[in-house]
């Protein structure tokens, strides 16, 4: 597989991990577990659309201080090698 | 339909039956589904099917600006 | 890999999720935490036997609803193609 | 044992490990295991596999004449 | 990096975010992320880490020492 | 694939679905849900290394049970084939 091809798996396997992990939590977060209607209410609605956007936020800067731990544990291992 | 479509498919599936299983069926004393789980879980599979669309809409719109 | 060979696998893995899924959901559901035996239980053998059917039941019908509304939404899609 | 068993296996193995640890041992006062907790261990796997024998015969029978 | 090491690395992203969200995000009154909420998340993930790395130790140490 | 080459495949995931088990489980034992602070606590760090001991020997002692039982099974299957 090419490099680029290789990237885009990734970045398709990341988003859909994001994705996932999202629809999981927020569900938990926004629906109680009794159904009185199919329809999501309007305090659903709300609710989901803020536990998006926090989601995604939040998993970004996780992913930035991820990368960030990761760079001073390199740097840190460099001289032992 | 495609392998990762009907993968997708099944994934979903598992989850929902889990899921609605999980959140409506609670009285074992007899081995036939009640009207009232029955009813829960129509509910509940539909609930969930339209929070993963609007889902899909939020994570497009917010994650691809965010990427730009 | 034929077209025959990969709907069994499907099947194979449909199977295998169903089963794994109602494996997890009857043992929440029917086997309490503590261990005062290794048997089953009479109490708890009556149970299991219930909640497979029921799991069973039930996930037939959510595969029926869900095939519905695919239908459903790949029928509201055709004019936009 | 071929590929796809011994996958199952180390799948059941990981979790009957969490499973029976998670419900058998809360107490860290020491590193060793008590008596009492590798009892209910012993008790947990067993009756998991019971329980996981008993639901493959239900699945087995039900699931096939559903399919007929 | 290499593929495997990618893998981990997203497997442990998708896994802090859902637990640091899940311990750290309960007000859904507006859609921005609190200073409070925040600051939860950043020691999550730090806490996480060196729990990890901890583990990680013991793991090797004890488990290989009981394979020999 | 070598027959080594498998093994040892295998052996690398056994060791991966150990680890993830034992770091999931001891951190609901022994990570409470709240964050003061991202150093790990005197209390928390005590209760982990303990809690991989009991994790990795519990498992093994689990292990060879499940070997005996299949064991056990594969010898009662033998008249029948």
């Amino acid at each position: 597989m090419s490099q680029n091809a290789l990237m885009a798996e990734q970045e398709m396997e990341a988003m859909t991990l994001l994705f996932n992990g999202m629809v999981d939590t927020c569900y938990k977060k926004c629906i109680p577990g009794h159904y009185r209607e199919g329809d999501l209410t309007k305090g659903e609605a709300v609710c989901l659309d803020r536990c998006a956007a926090k989601y995604i936020d939040l998993s970004e800067k996780i992913g930035r201080q991820m990368t960030e731990i990761q760079n001073t544990l390199a740097a840190s291992q460099m001289p032992s090698q | 339909m495609e392998k990762k479509q009907m993968q997708d498919f099944l994934q979903l599936y598992s989850k929902l039956s889990i899921r609605c299983f999980s959140d409506c069926v609670n009285d074992f004393s007899t081995r036939t589904i009640t009207d009232k789980e029955s009813a829960c879980t129509t509910l509940c599979v539909e609930k969930f099917i339209k929070m993963s669309q609007r889902m899909s809409q939020r994570f497009a719109e917010q994650h691809m600006i965010n990427q730009q």
